[in-house]
């Protein structure tokens, strides 16, 4: 009898947790919807901000925002891959393994406002590169590097052994079935971890702070600096310049990230039928 | 008098000999001193209780071995007269004359005439006709093109298990292999489909010549003509070929007394 | 489907029914020697003997093989299982008609009266006749043919009583020796037949599954 | 570009960073100069006064903003000195706060931490929420430097990194106060008046509001080409007219309104 | 130069190794390599342009001072980060202690008790919360959430107890996901065994479930705590800022990271030295916390292969 | 005549009685019209192709389907006389008697003593005394105790599979169950494990009532007492019980043409 | 292990040598009882040969019944199969021994020559010997024994014949239907013992692994 009270009474106590998260995280997202939603428009979203109290769109800002993401996403996904290839397919195990495995671990925990902090000592001022996509995307890419390497080695080897023994069985040398085989098989998760980095680039503040400036400015040029739509709403949060486009901002990076995940998903799904 | 149907000649001639064989993982002596010889187009099963080195010695056949770091063998492997681990020797080659078929049905992620087709593409075949006809006949030889020929677009990971299995044969097959590795290769799929593939063996050592590793002796029993008994007497040492004989004489009345109480469940 | 198992078993039950008949035409030339004095035919049969009993030993060796490694169960098993007594049990025909061959070579050289020889040679074909239902039911699965052998032994246990009663009636004048191998030839037949209803039973084994009662085989006098 | 001034881009790209407080007028300036002459483009960011007088003087920008005087530490840096326009920085509380007027003394009081209730001052008893800058801030430099002199402000107060923050905290906080720049003052809050005098543009340009400071521009040297042009086209009517009031600035010109 | 020929060997003698061939896979794994060792020169030039920069602090102020002074005032020349690393630890502790128990139990009610109509539509969400910006939810802690704590303590609403709340929300998620995936990693067999024994779902997840994820959960809490320690945007928005040891919870307090970003723009000289420092120090925390997840997963690895 | 070392008696006690049980999944009609008598102290074997519907039927016995929200049993399933389905019928007790072994080992990630001692902790045993009794006992009677005496601390994970899967018998025996449900328990392990759980499931079946669901034919006829075949015939439809007799008979001389189509390998 | 499969393969191999054991007993009393005159011992002869049948059937009907589900191999295979021949083998002899005890029962009232009964008790004295020497090598597996089955045979077939002469001697003087019966009756302990010679041969088999060559018994009059 009391072994189904007791049932009864934890059953219920981890309802109440679960009902606790989902309304707070609905809050959260409701908040910023029903905010911003009121400020989405073509007009916001493809005209730039303009006046004192920064009206007008932020189009500039999210073309900042794609653009670094992209060039980071451009810089490091090869390096990422043919690093986790190497990992799970040519290194042998030891110390370099180790050592390579515990630095990717490392970057993977470098807090972002210390990478801000690299980006700038090292791209912005030592390189010289200055306040740029190219800074900021060189320094994301150390964010997403250890992303993408996790999950594409992870990807890797969870390719079945026996598939890799059947190209190898059928007189495939190690690249052709590293590139053939492997590589084809693991790319839905691989496109996942790449899609994942991306979504965290996407999100980032405090590194594209300090490694891009705040200008606002459509970026053509990799060497052009300009205003990532986080850094936009963090300035318009903290200046307190015109809210209303503050919840736009939030809202229009909220369905940014929604639809990188989801595409995630959507790429992973079509994959899998295959 | 014709009782079985396709009885091997004792002098039928040996696809792959082997001599005073020595295999080493690290300081590891997996076998010692194995002395076989495998006819051709026969089908020859490997039997012996878990971990005493069936499927390290099948690997010996394609060098498969090559790929663990540590591992080594001492001896002669030879592949119709030839020593297949002379220096310089491409295992890649020698892999594309000796095929082999893994306890996981491992299709790789691609369409079904992918799958065949990787082979003969590997080797630099490209023309689509000719892929089309070897795709065809291996699928054909793999008695699997009924089932599958009008979804060859789809991937080869739609199959069931079994079928999945007979994709894998026929992927073997489209580089026309001389000889097909197998092991363990029912172990993973449904008893319906273990019976196809007992089936196709059949048709197959018709014209390849089979090596099967099974923990099933049954299996063994079945489907080979050759058995060969392998057993680690005591832990750690490296194991022995302890008989090697036609399967039906191997089942009635074995030489040694260990393969006897091994097929008979008294051993271990 | 195990094809290849599957053709196994219709070889060997082809083999055995090929013995059964190759010890029908045995059967068969020894009482022709016996009743015509044949001796060249009679020394044909006992040396073909060798062959049956050679063939009898790979059917029944043939048949442990393939228990050993096919692992047949049910209707399988039973056939394999019946095949090889079967088998022993053509075997054991064919040792019977070498000693009618043998009788024939003793007796070559006398007559005795043809009452008796036509009485053999009628026990003879209702023999054949026996053997030749054996062979039919065993390669037709024909459960009804192989329980009518039982009926068809009748008569010839009948004949060889009949036989024995006749040779009783001439005892004082005739060849004792003659007389005592056309009764064994006469027995010979009716232990032929004898084992054909063994065959029989064994083939209503083989398609039931049943065990019947076993046969055990009246003394032969009455 | 961005740090290399001698890049052949920069003849047509300008880079100006600093205040916060002057970055919506300094942006709104740069659209429309880019309006006018639309192959020039100027960029302008805002990381408060300090980081814009660090940057003009590493080069990294051509205009540094910044809402402060040069602290003699910068003064060897050699800048040239715009001033752009006048501001008052003015103390705001709560709308519903009953006390509407405080003397530059009770000010540095409150903002040291020796002033700790509102009932001190004749109001509710309520703690006073002190809402103070960040260091970066030019606002805060200039607020100490006029109002707080060696006093040092209270270390536990809530530091906040923007000017519409303050505004936003102190709106909706009973008990708060803090300063902005008189430019974002609006009905949210309620400006004190100090020593007497209410922060109005008048009250700056005749002086009478103690708390006010001019808002800069500073160059490496004199300004030359684009930058020339840029803080000349600040510096005219089209912009002092209209964006600097717009703002809630006092043009340095002298407000003619 | 193995592939054309090889199409008619057929039978006969078995082909000799290319030095192409041989060549052209040596170069591959070299290049390989290189690649994987941009990994370890992140770390490296991290260490280099971070810590190299941040390095003098800890020979002019002298380590103690730096790491152990009380007082942090860069204009006045004092450079201790005691109260910044108090108030990391701080806020790092309180959202640890709200966030786990709501986010380790939404975890187990997805993974064990929600049909799969609602893990389907609550896992998603809770896997797109994790990926939300973190000036997001710096925004709603500032607009929404300061206004009801400071109803609540009186005060601006600033400090440590916005902060616990703000980072409990957005630690929830990526707790509750790792723990979702540790549970739903055990075998299902497991959790049928237990119920086959006659144990109650409670009972299956207390001594079964819980216990057997265990070092999964632990890397998703220790996983969430380098998230609160390492946040910066969104705790800046609401902490307060005030680099001292606080009266109360609901005072302004300052962490590490918040005080580097208000710091960064006009500090020069020693006082950018020390932030560098700082951030040095950040990441050596956070380097910390992984390897001891890493070093927890190895045991666990190596409880469950036999030691 | 005593040839079958232990022969169950025809007139033997039933254990558990099936009427008229039809089983469905949402609308997917899963097992119709089965009715068997399961005796007690006997080993009940049962066989069918993949899918007809064994494992479901096996889980109705101790209502591990329960677990599954769309599934629905309809007819009567009693233990001893009574019926398991009857409201009020406790599922948490009812599984204590009836304990079940799966196709993987299961044990939990905990020491092998907790392991065995999980049942016994679950009513509330707790005297270390009786606990170490009972563990040591159970361990004894799934032949493991000489195994692991002097490991008990260890993670039952860290033991190979065949023990694994003894671990769990000893686990179940520890609850003193009177029905042992085996779901393929043999799949995953080795052929020595695989015989050493099959002779301690000759020595269980004097005290228990053992259920084996197996897809190895051999296996079935090697150890049960009695054996049930089930079918679906065509798919789609539900899955009928064809056959069930004594293993002997049915292995020698089935009654239904389809099972001795299936067990002699003609089935497919 | 397979422990209950062993016990299994044990208690059937036990089951045969008792049939055997009960074979020879029955035997010994049908040559007492010819050779008395013992009508009831006779009957209990003819009466007891059920037992022996059904017996033999359950060995049989066993035996498969392991085959098809405990799928033996090599030796155990060939035990298993062996004990099916032996069995019938003695159940053929039990059928014999049960024509000697009809024999005994026609001709109770009837005494011959002492001689003739000597000889068949000398006859059926060296049967039982055999029959003990079966079971014995069976029990044991003793391939040597089980090959000495043959040479122990022989002076069984020489007292037949010796008895034969005997008869034919004495020919004119006796009873013919005592002294055709006695005839048989050495005719049947002579093919007692040619069984016997065939369970050795299935003994050697069993134990070897290797068919030897089939066993044709020699045609009964020399
Ligand atoms: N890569 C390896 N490195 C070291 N030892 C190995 C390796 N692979 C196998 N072994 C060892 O070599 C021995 C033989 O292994 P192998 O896999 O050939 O056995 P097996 O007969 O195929 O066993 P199973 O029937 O379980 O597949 C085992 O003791 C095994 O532990
Ligand atoms: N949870 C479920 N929901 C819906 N259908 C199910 C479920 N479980 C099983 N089935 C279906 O019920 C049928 C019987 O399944 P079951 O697992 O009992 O078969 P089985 O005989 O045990 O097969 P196998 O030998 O492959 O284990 C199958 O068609 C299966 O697809
Ligand atoms: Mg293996
Ligand atoms: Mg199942
Ligand atoms: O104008 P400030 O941002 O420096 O206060």
């Amino acid at each position: 009898m009391s072994k189904r009270v007791t049932n009864a009474i934890a059953l219920g106590l981890l309802w109440t947790a679960a009902v606790i998260t989902v309304a707070v995280l609905g809050t959260v997202i409701g908040y910023v919807v029903i905010n911003g939603i009121g400020e989405l428009s073509p007009r916001f979203i493809f005209t730039w901000p303009e006046g004192v109290a920064a009206e007008g769109g932020v189009w500039p800002t999210i073309v900042s925002t794609l653009y670094v993401t992209a060039l980071a996403m451009v810089i490091i996904t090869p390096i990422a891959i043919l690093a986790a290839v190497y990992l799970a397919e040519y290194a042998v195990q030891g110390r370099l393994v180790g050592i390579i495995r515990f630095a990717a671990d490392s970057l993977a925990s470098v807090p972002s406002i210390v990478m801000g902090l690299f980006g700038l000592a090292l791209f912005v001022e030592a390189a010289g590169i200055g306040f740029s996509m190219l800074s900021a995307a060189l320094a994301l890419s150390f964010l997403m590097l250890p992303i993408v390497m996790r999950t594409t080695e992870e990807a890797i080897r969870a390719v079945p052994k026996y598939i890799r023994w059947g190209s190898y069985g059928l007189g495939a040398t190690k690249w052709q079935t590293v590139s053939r085989i492997v590589l084809p098989a693991a790319m839905p998760r691989i496109i996942t971890g790449i899609i994942l980095s991306t979504g965290r680039a996407v999100g980032e503040t405090a590194v594209v702070i300090y490694t891009m400036g705040q200008a606002i400015n459509l970026p053509v040029s990799p060497l052009d600096s300009g205003r990532p739509m986080t850094v936009h709403l963090y300035l318009l949060a903290m200046e307190g310049i015109n809210l209303p486009a503050a919840y736009g901002t939030a809202l229009l990076l909220m369905i940014l990230i929604l639809a990188f995940n989801l595409g995630a998903r959507f790429f992973l799904r079509r994959n899998r039928k295959v | 008098m014709a009782l079985r149907t396709t009885p091997i000649a004792d002098n039928a001639p040996n696809k792959i000999t082997v001599k005073e064989l020595d295999f080493f993982y690290g300081d590891f002596h997996a076998l010692t001193d194995i002395t076989v010889d495998i006819k051709e187009k026969a089908v020859t099963a490997f039997i012996g209780p878990s971990g005493c080195g069936k499927s390290t010695f099948l690997r010996c056949f394609n060098r498969m071995n090559d790929l663990i770091p540590s591992a080594r063998a001492e001896g002669l492997v030879s592949l119709d007269g030839q020593d297949i681990y002379e220096t310089g020797v491409d295992p890649v080659d020698l892999r594309r004359r000796i095929g082999m078929i893994f306890q996981q049905p491992n299709p790789f992620p691609m369409s079904i005439y992918d799958n065949v087709a990787f082979g003969p593409r590997l080797q630099g075949v490209s023309k689509k006709a000719a892929l089309d006809e070897v795709v065809q006949t291996s699928l054909e030889r793999a008695n699997l093109w009924k089932e599958v020929k009008d979804i060859l677009g789809r991937g080869g990971l739609t199959l069931s298990g079994g079928q999945q299995q007979r994709l894998c044969i026929a992927r073997v097959l489209a580089v026309e292999p001389e000889v097909m590795l197998m092991d363990e290769p029912c172990s993973a799929i449904d008893p319906t489909s273990v019976q196809k593939i007992e089936d196709l063996m059949a048709e197959l050592k018709d014209r390849i010549t089979i090596i099967i590793v099974t923990h099933n002796m049954q299996q063994a029993a079945r489907v080979s003509d050759f058995t060969a008994f392998f057993l680690q007497e005591v832990a750690g040492d490296p194991a022995i070929l302890v008989e090697y004989d036609r399967t039906s004489n191997l089942f009635t009345s074995p030489k040694d007394r260990r393969t006897e109480d091994y097929i008979t469940g008294r051993f271990g | 489907m195990r094809e290849a198992f599957r053709q196994e078993l219709k070889d060997l039950k082809a083999e055995v029914v090929s013995i059964g008949k190759g010890v029908t035409d045995r059967t068969r030339d020894a009482v022709t020697s016996l009743v015509t004095g044949d001796v060249d035919l009679a020394e044909k049969v006992v040396a073909g003997d060798e062959e049956i009993d050679r063939r009898t030993l790979a059917v029944e060796e043939h048949s442990i093989e393939v228990i050993a490694t096919q692992f047949p169960v049910a209707r399988d098993l039973r056939l394999l299982h019946s095949l090889t007594y079967i088998a022993l049990h053509y075997e054991r025909m064919a040792d019977l008609a070498v000693n009618i061959a043998r009788a024939a070579k003793r007796t070559a050289g006398r007559r005795g009266p043809q009452t008796l020889y036509d009485l053999i040679q009628a026990q003879g074909n209702l023999v054949y006749r026996v053997l030749d239902a054996t062979c039919e039911a065993l390669e037709t699965r024909d459960v009804e043919l192989a329980r009518k052998l039982q009926d068809l032994d009748e008569p010839i246990d009948h004949l060889y009583k009949q036989f024995f009663r006749e040779l009783a009636r001439l005892q004082d004048e005739e060849d004792i020796e003659w007389a005592s191998s056309m009764v064994l030839a006469s027995r010979y037949l009716e232990r032929i037949a004898d084992n054909a209803v063994d065959i029989g039973e064994r083939i209503a084994y083989l398609v039931t599954g049943e065990f019947e009662a076993l046969h055990s085989p009246d003394e032969e006098t009455s | 570009s961005a740090g290399c001034a001698d890049n052949a881009a920069a003849e047509n790209e300008i880079v100006v960073t600093g205040s916060t407080t002057m970055l919506p007028i300094a942006e709104i300036a740069g659209e429309m100069f880019h309006d006018r002459y639309p192959d020039k483009k100027v960029l302008v960011s805002g990381l408060g006064s300090s980081a814009g007088i660090e940057t003009v003087a590493a080069g990294s920008s051509d205009i540094g903003t910044s809402s402060r005087e040069l602290k003699p530490a910068e003064e060897q840096l050699g800048l040239h000195d715009t001033p752009i326009a006048f501001d008052a920085i003015a103390v705001i509380v709560h709308p519903d706060n009953p006390i509407g007027e405080m003397t530059t003394d009770e000010v540095r009081a409150i903002f040291s931490g020796e002033i700790e209730n509102w009932s001190e001052l004749g109001g509710r008893d309520r703690e006073i929420g002190l809402v103070n800058r960040d260091e970066a801030s030019g606002t805060r430099e200039a607020f100490r430097n006029i109002v707080m002199g060696d006093i040092p402000f209270d270390r536990t107060a809530a530091v906040l990194p923007g000017t519409g923050q303050v505004r936003s905290v102190v709106s909706n906080a009973p008990g708060a106060i803090g300063y902005i720049s008189l430019g974002f003052v609006n009905d949210e809050v309620k400006a004190v008046t100090i020593d007497g005098v209410m922060p109005t543009a008048e009250a700056v340009v005749t002086g009478e509001y103690p708390v006010q400071r001019l808002l800069h521009f500073f160059t490496a040297g004199p300004p030359t080409g684009l930058a020339k042009e840029y803080i000349d086209f600040v510096l005219s009517t089209a912009v002092q007219d209209t964006i600097i009031q717009e703002a809630g600035f006092t043009p340095i010109t002298g407000g003619e309104r | 130069m193995a592939e054309a020929p090889g199409a008619q060997a057929g039978s006969g003698t078995l082909q000799l190794v290319s030095r192409r061939t041989h060549l052209k896979e040596l170069a591959l794994k070299n290049l390989f390599l290189l690649c994987a060792g941009v990994a370890v020169a992140g770390v490296v030039l991290i260490f280099a342009f971070v810590g190299v920069r941040g390095w003098p602090i800890f020979a002019e102020v002298g380590p103690w001072a730096f790491l152990a002074g009380r007082e942090w005032n860069p204009t006045a020349g004092l450079y201790g980060i005691l109260p910044l690393i108090y108030g990391s630890v701080v806020v790092m502790l309180g959202a640890l202690v709200i966030g786990t128990p709501l986010a380790v139990g939404t975890a187990i009610f997805l993974s064990e008790i929600a049909t799969p109509r609602v893990r389907s539509i609550v896992r998603p969400a809770v896997e797109l919360l994790a990926g939300i910006p973190s000036v997001i939810y710096g925004f709603f802690g500032l607009i929404i959430l300061r206004p009801i704590v400071a109803d609540v303590t009186g005060g601006l609403g600033f400090g440590a107890v916005t902060a616990w709340l703000i980072l409990a929300i957005m630690i929830v998620p990526t707790i509750a996901a790792i723990s979702e995936d540790a549970l739903r990693s055990i075998p299902p067999g497991i959790r049928e065994a237990s119920y086959a024994m006659g144990a109650t779902q409670w009972q299956t997840i207390y001594k079964v479930l819980v216990p057997a994820a265990k070092i999964g959960i632990i890397d998703a809490i220790i996983l969430g705590m380098g998230r609160a320690i390492g946040e910066t945007m969104a705790v800046l928005m609401v902490v307060g800022n005030a680099p001292v040891f606080p009266e109360s919870v609901s005072e302004p307090i300052a962490t590490l990271t918040t005080q580097i970003v208000m710091d960064m723009p006009y500090a020069a000289g020693e006082h950018r030295t020390a932030l560098f420092g700082m951030g040095i120090i950040l990441f050596l925390v956070s380097m910390g916390l992984v390897a001891l997840v890493r070093l927890m997963s190895r045991f666990q690895t190596a409880m469950e292969s036999g030691r």
